[in-house]
């Protein structure tokens, strides 16, 4: 079966190629198709996973492209950790198909929506299984084409252009790195074949300073992809998306492919300690910085995202400290509670067709679904215990500690703390108090759109049971057991560490409380105390602008540059050449004045001066 | 200084002298008549270089024949004319810095040139001999010259010849 | 034997003797023309069969001979893989703009086809020679056609164009001309084979004279491909040429500097071109950011494109200089694959143009809307354009980075840049063509006809094509990258 | 022997065929002009006759060919002077800048 593990994607890919070419007929009979395939996905997915754990792992491959001696192959290979995120991509796409039909029915271009959907998940599932690390890079590539053109969907929305152009430029900034990084790696080790960079780099093939520099340029790929600072400002704005591909692509998948790009070429990271510090130092400032912002983020959207890019840092935080299976698992609860997140929100942006919290409030009573599902999120993103997103959080921490790097842990706490506040300060202004939509009849969701919540919700609770101190840790054993890579000791750590955590977690539920729900502390208290402070974090520290004065300015000013030089130096020479020439040439034409004793006058000076040369040089020449 | 160099300095002088007023005098008709001395002086000098068939020659055709038909010219066309003193200057320049140039490369060849012998029976009848060579080595160029005399006199008449269709024009 | 080869190069004369005795009316005319660029096209299918079948299509018949056999120009056809290649790629862009122009050229439509014929005999005649003085012939009849196709059926400057084209490429073939007379005199043949032969072996010819004569090449082939700073003419051709020749100008006569640089360059002075190449390297890095900026702050729609095409052949120049399998093979599969890509984005801009009357950035945006096919497509040119992976850009841009990494990290590393500007200007123009708000300005905007569909489509599934399966061109290349490596001691 | 070198004949007939030139190439007149172009012929003839009494054969034929030269200049002034006249006759000038004809 894992031979065969290339049809997952193919399935998604027919979907995107029928309704391409067909689905101008279907209509509404395309999300069907959509769902379909993706149904038939995942169910692939479920049963190499359980092959694999029954078998171990396997593969397929053949020659892609040669270059003289050297062979570039194409393939699919089955670790744990791939077949982990098959199910996790495969589920989360299959389950926002099916949210889609809801979400998307009185859109026009559904079909072209379901068509980008089959397209990004079969990027992302190609991705996933890739054996090498070029066929990794073109997936990589093209889930960001299937983000792009999803974020872009609503094409006649100038926000949305602009969105989608600068998630994909973003991207490919970090792209590059990774581009780069590949091909040094390449030229190293002579193969891109994970197993052989692998053994290369356990054998101490590549030299040290080279690798660091490796590792830092491939980090650069997933800082890109997964939204890291200072690479980060794509993805609240990627928010132009429909709702259904925030959950999708900019919560559970694609940006956690960074996070599966710095776990899949662990052993690389982790043979040079220099870049295993940047990941860390990056991801813990990530996991701090977007928590202060999603802290005074008004767009429910917004605050979502920005704790996307906070849990990201987090994931990436953790393999830094070479907590290898802490990373993974938090991708997999975060996969599952974000989108459920993600999800929850669009069903009350549907309801109130409003994404400011500012006019929602009040709907748990007539949400009866959506609003307890978004309970459950909310607790398992602020790590409350029993949620899974305590367990993966505890394990985060650990890993942290244990590595030594004890900064790093107290960031690690304090922004469980600004997680838990934001998300209950979220959670309080949209579903308690008055009701503030201009939106009078607020409905619940059509089925289609409850039934993927409630899944989602249902593993939002209880996935982190497969990982626990308490009732033994499967996936660490898994995940590392199978290869020889991979370190794995599983620490038994002290009992206050989780404690803490999980205090932590109160006390931000507790503050958030007290601001949103009972009002007992002034709302505004950071705005009107320290405005400065509020200002600088209200416009997330000004990065776009900054960017924007800089870097956009910059390339534009070297274009004009460029221009100047074309318009005013390269197009002057060259009317200067041609203007010598002319005048040469009309020079010859008035001499051509039809007066014998000029033409004789300059044959006869042709002449001379030939016979002078001749003289002069003594008759040769 | 012996009398043939005396001789020759005082011709040359005087060749020279006329072609140098040929050039700066100001009416055509006296322009002519320096040359007309500068014609005389080399008919001088081909006697000191014994050659007096071709001085005599010289005499005839130039200073007479040729003078007077230019002459003619001058008098058929405009009487009195006067070389225009605006000319082309800068093409006067150029040509004159051309004419240096070709000077002193020509001065530099001629400076290295001698020739060690110098034919001694030249002057002895020397209308005999070159009846003779004419006669005889260069007979056929000599008739070649006579058809090119005739073809150019009626060359000349025809071209000189008002057209009849013109004049009937004309009147 | 069949002179398949021959056949091939001469077949447009064919077509071009019934249009001369058919009536001008414009149906037979435009149906006429189309199938007179289908023969060839056909005919290089025979071609390609024919070399992976083993055949033998070297053609060789003497020609001109003077000084008693010492100097001999026989006329000589070969092809190798990448010729081959190219030969393909001028068939079927000429059919695919040979369609377009069927539709979008207003009047003179015979005269049209009849340039447009010759100028195809030419492109096929300079792919397929295998001698200097039959390949500088074929060299010239391409300028001619094209001088007159922009001069006369071109847009507002197209005068200008004209002239500024001919000027340029009189230049670089005088260049041509006076080396290959040189390289006569001093070996007494212009066979191209028998030059590298020479070339590795002969002491006879000096180190200066291969120096010279490689940079006269660079020069010559370097206004052609074109190298910054000799690339304001193809700019302007690019403007306000018509859009079918566009299509073949971007397609394939700019593909003919890259073709004589590998061709001449890298085969003939392989030496010499191994010691300039971090200097063509730099021209390459110049080409690809210098391109990549001007295209950034273009306000047309045509210029972005040009500029970007100046950009695109820096890539070429950087796999060239790499010297290595992957860098040359990097810079072939550019060549084919800017190629396509040049001639499908010309095609769709072609078609805005047909429908809006403009290519002003500022005037357009929200095509997608009306014409949500056409914004499609341009979307997906655009992308390939990019390098998008699975598309051919993708392999022919990875593989002469791949290649450049190998020998000279630093300039490669700065050459990353024009990757991520190539997004950048590229999505900036397309996307603000297709995306955003809809301008009301333009009524009776129709999307893509089937007509209109089938070259764009056509040139899309290569490019996905070459993508998806790039040994369908590596197993035809491999024997020429054989050729050409030991000839620079690789 | 002669106390006049070949050479100086030489610079003699070498000045003179200057002044010709620039008589040639400068003056308006026509007349003037074809004047200066027998003074050349002259400064040639010269040369003829000195190098057939100094040259490295010395012999007559040098004399010979200046008669030879005599004629055909007499010839080319007669056929000059008649071009000369008919073109005054068409357009009432002797100046050689106005016969610009052959631009047209």
């Amino acid at each position: 079966m894992l031979e065969n593990a290339w049809l997952i994607p193919l399935f998604p890919l027919l979907s995107f190629l029928l309704l391409l070419f067909f689905g101008k007929q279907w209509k509404e009979m395309s999300s069907h198709v959509g769902i379909g395939f993706t149904g038939v996905s995942f169910l692939l997915s479920v049963i190499v996973l359980f092959t694999q754990m029954a078998n171990g792992s396997g593969g397929a491959e053949m020659v892609w492209l040669t270059i003289g001696q050297l062979e570039f192959r194409f393939g699919v290979v089955v670790t744990p950790l791939n077949a982990l995120m098959l199910v996790i991509v495969s589920l989360v796409s299959f389950l926002v198909h099916i949210y889609s039909k809801g979400y998307m029915h009185s859109d026009e271009r559904l079909t072209t929506f379901y068509s980008y959907l089959g397209l990004f998940t079969f990027a992302m599932l190609a991705l996933v299984i890739s054996p090498n690390l070029l066929q990794l890079y073109i997936f990589w590539e093209l889930v960001g084409v299937g983000s792009f053109l999803l974020i872009g969907f609503y094409f006649y929305k100038e926000e949305a252009k602009a969105a989608a152009k600068k998630a994909f430029i973003m991207t490919r900034i970090g792209d590059v790195g990774l581009l780069i990084g590949m091909i040094l790696l390449f030229w190293q080790v002579g193969s891109l074949e994970f197993n052989d960079i692998f053994t290369a780099v356990g054998g101490g093939e590549v030299p040290e300073g080279l690798l660091t520099l490796i590792a830092i340029l491939i980090f650069v790929g997933a800082v890109g992809k997964s939204g890291q600072f200072p690479l980060h400002t794509w993805l609240p704005d990627a928010m132009e998306g429909p709702t259904p591909v925030s959950a999708l692509i900019h919560a559970a998948t694609m940006v956690a492919a960074g996070v599966y790009l710095v776990a899949a070429l662990f052993p690389v990271f982790e043979a040079s300690p220099a870049a295993m510090t940047v990941v860390a130092v990056v991801g813990g400032f990530t996991a701090i910085f977007a928590a202060t912002i999603g802290l005074v983020q008004t767009d429910i959207k917004r605050v979502l995202a920005y704790s996307t890019v906070s849990q990201l840092g987090y994931m990436m935080m953790a393999l830094g400290a070479a907590g290898y299976v802490a990373g993974v698992f938090h991708l997999m609860t975060h996969a599952f509670f974000k989108a459920l997140l993600f999800l929850a929100a669009g069903s009350v942006i549907h309801a109130v067709h409003n994404q400011n919290i500012e006019k929602m409030g009040g709907l748990w009573t007539k949400m009866r679904i959506t609003g307890p599902v978004f309970l459950i999120g909310t607790l398992a993103i602020s790590g409350v215990p029993l949620f899974s997103g305590f367990f993966s959080k505890d394990e985060i921490l650990l890993a942290t500690w244990y590595d030594g790097r004890y900064g790093l842990f107290i960031i690690g706490l304090v922004a469980a703390f600004f997680t838990a506040f934001y998300m209950f300060r979220l959670f309080f202004m949209v579903f308690t108090g008055e009701h503030r939509s201009e939106v009078t009849e607020v409905r619940e969701s059509p089925r289609s759109m409850t039934i993927p919540m409630v899944v989602l919700a249902f593993l939002a609770a209880f996935s982190g049971y497969i990982n626990t101190p308490w009732f033994g840790t499967f996936l660490g054993d898994w995940l590392a057991g199978d290869s020889e890579f991979l370190p794995f000791e599983h620490h038994e750590g002290p009992v206050w560490v989780m404690m803490a955590a999980s205090l932590i977690a109160f006390a931000g539920i507790g503050l958030a409380y007290l601001i949103y729900y009972k009002k007992s502390l002034q709302r505004d208290f950071l705005s009107s105390h320290m405005p400065a402070t509020y200002t600088l974090v209200f416009n997330k520290y000004f990065i776009d602008e900054f960017y924007q004065y800089t870097v956009e300015y910059a390339a534009r000013a070297v274009g004009y540059l460029g221009s100047f030089i074309e318009k005013y130096i390269v197009e002057v020479i060259v009317a200067a050449v041609s203007g010598v020439t002319r005048a040469a040439g009309s020079l010859g034409s008035k001499l051509q004045s039809g007066q014998v004793q000029t033409y004789g006058a300059i044959a006869f000076i042709g002449l001379a001066i030939l016979v002078f040369l001749v003289v002069w040089t003594g008759g040769y020449l | 200084m012996s009398g043939e160099l005396f001789a020759f300095l005082v011709l040359a002088l005087l060749a020279i002298l006329g072609g140098i007023l040929m050039l700066n005098l100001t009416k055509v008709i006296h322009m002519l008549l320096s040359l007309v001395l500068t014609f005389l002086a080399i008919a001088g000098l081909y006697v000191l270089l014994s050659a007096e068939f071709v001085a005599i020659a010289q005499v005839l055709i130039y200073s007479g024949a040729i003078t007077i038909i230019m002459i003619f010219g001058i008098m058929l066309t405009r009487h009195n004319d006067t070389q225009k003193t605006k000319g082309n200057r800068t093409r006067n320049m150029v040509v004159g810095a051309g004419v240096v140039l070709f000077f002193f490369t020509m001065y530099f060849s001629i400076n290295q040139v001698s020739f060690g012998d110098q034919a001694t029976s030249l002057h002895v009848e020397n209308t005999k001999q070159i009846g003779i060579e004419l006669y005889s080595k260069y007979i056929i160029p000599f008739e070649l010259m006579s058809v090119v005399l005739l073809v150019s006199l009626v060359g000349a008449i025809i071209l000189a010849k008002r057209d009849d269709e013109e004049e009937a024009e004309q009147k | 034997m069949m002179d398949w080869l021959t056949l091939m190069i001469f077949s447009p004369l064919i077509g071009i003797l019934i249009l001369s005795v058919q009536s001008a009316e414009r149906k037979t005319v435009s149906l006429t023309g189309i199938l007179a660029t289908v023969l060839p096209l056909l005919l290089s299918l025979v071609v390609y069969a024919q070399f992976h079948g083993g055949g033998n299509l070297g053609v060789s018949h003497g020609w001109i001979n003077f000084g008693g056999g010492m100097f001999q120009a026989n006329y000589e056809l070969g092809i190798d893989g990448f010729s081959l290649l190219l030969i393909l790629l001028t068939t079927i862009v000429s059919t695919l703009s040979a369609s377009v122009a069927a539709a979008q050229i207003k009047q003179g439509l015979k005269a049209y086809f009849l340039w447009f014929l010759i100028l195809e005999i030419g492109m096929l005649g300079v792919f397929t020679a295998e001698n200097l003085i039959l390949f500088f012939i074929f060299f010239e009849i391409t300028l001619v056609p094209m001088f007159f196709l922009i001069g006369r059926w071109g847009f507002v400057e197209r005068e200008k164009a004209a002239y500024s084209f001919l000027i340029y490429n009189g230049l670089g073939s005088a260049i041509l001309l006076i080396l290959f007379a040189a390289i006569f005199a001093k070996t007494g043949t212009t066979n191209i084979e028998e030059l590298k032969a020479i070339m590795a072996s002969s002491e006879a010819v000096s180190e200066e004279f291969r120096y010279g004569s490689m940079l006269a090449l660079l020069v010559a082939f370097g206004v052609k491909l074109p190298i910054v700073p000799l690339h304001t003419w193809m700019v302007r051709v690019h403007v306000h040429a018509p859009i079918a020749v566009v299509m073949i100008h971007a397609g394939i006569l700019l593909k003919i500097g890259a073709y004589g640089l590998i061709n001449f360059g890298l085969g003939i002075f392989g030496d010499q071109f191994a010691k300039v190449a971090p200097f063509i390297a730099i021209l390459g890095l110049i080409n690809l950011l210098y391109g990549a900026f001007l295209a950034f702050v273009q306000n047309e729609l045509k210029s972005v494109f040009a500029y970007s095409s100046v950009s695109h052949m820096g890539i070429v120049l950087l796999g060239v200089a790499a010297m290595n399998e992957a860098g040359i093979q990097g810079a072939i599969f550019q060549t084919l694959s800017h190629g396509l890509i040049a001639a499908l984005l010309f095609l769709l801009v072609g078609i805005i143009h047909q429908r809006t009357h403009t290519t002003k950035l500022s005037s357009l945006g929200g095509l997608a809307k009306r014409m949500p096919l056409a914004a499609g497509f341009l979307l997906a040119a655009a992308m390939a354009s990019l390098g998008l992976p699975g598309m051919s850009g993708f392999v022919s841009e990875f593989m002469a980075f791949l290649g450049l990494f190998e020998t000279m990290p630093w300039i490669a590393a700065i050459g990353t840049l024009g990757i991520i500007m190539t997004a950048v200007y590229i999505l900036r123009a397309v996307l603000g063509v297709t995306y955003g708000k809809t301008i009301k300005a333009f009524t009776g905007m129709y999307d893509l006809t089937r007509i209109e569909m089938i070259p764009a489509a056509a040139l899309l599934a290569l490019i996905v094509l070459i993508g998806i399966y790039p040994a369908i061109i590596t197993h035809t290349l491999q024997l020429t990258l054989e050729s050409i490596m030991p000839g620079i001691g690789g | 022997m002669s106390a006049i070198p070949v050479n100086a004949y030489l610079l003699l007939a070498l000045v003179l065929f200057c002044i010709g030139l620039f008589g040639a190439l400068t003056k308006k007149n026509t007349v003037i002009v074809l004047i200066s172009i027998e003074l050349m012929l002259n400064a040639v003839n010269i040369n003829l006759v000195a190098f057939s009494k100094y040259g490295i054969n010395p012999g007559i034929t040098g004399q010979i060919f200046s008669l030879f030269t005599i004629t055909v200049a007499a010839a080319e002034a007669a056929v000059g002077l008649a071009i000369l006249i008919a073109l005054y006759r068409n357009r009432s000038t002797v100046q050689i800048d106005e016969m610009n004809t052959m631009k047209h």
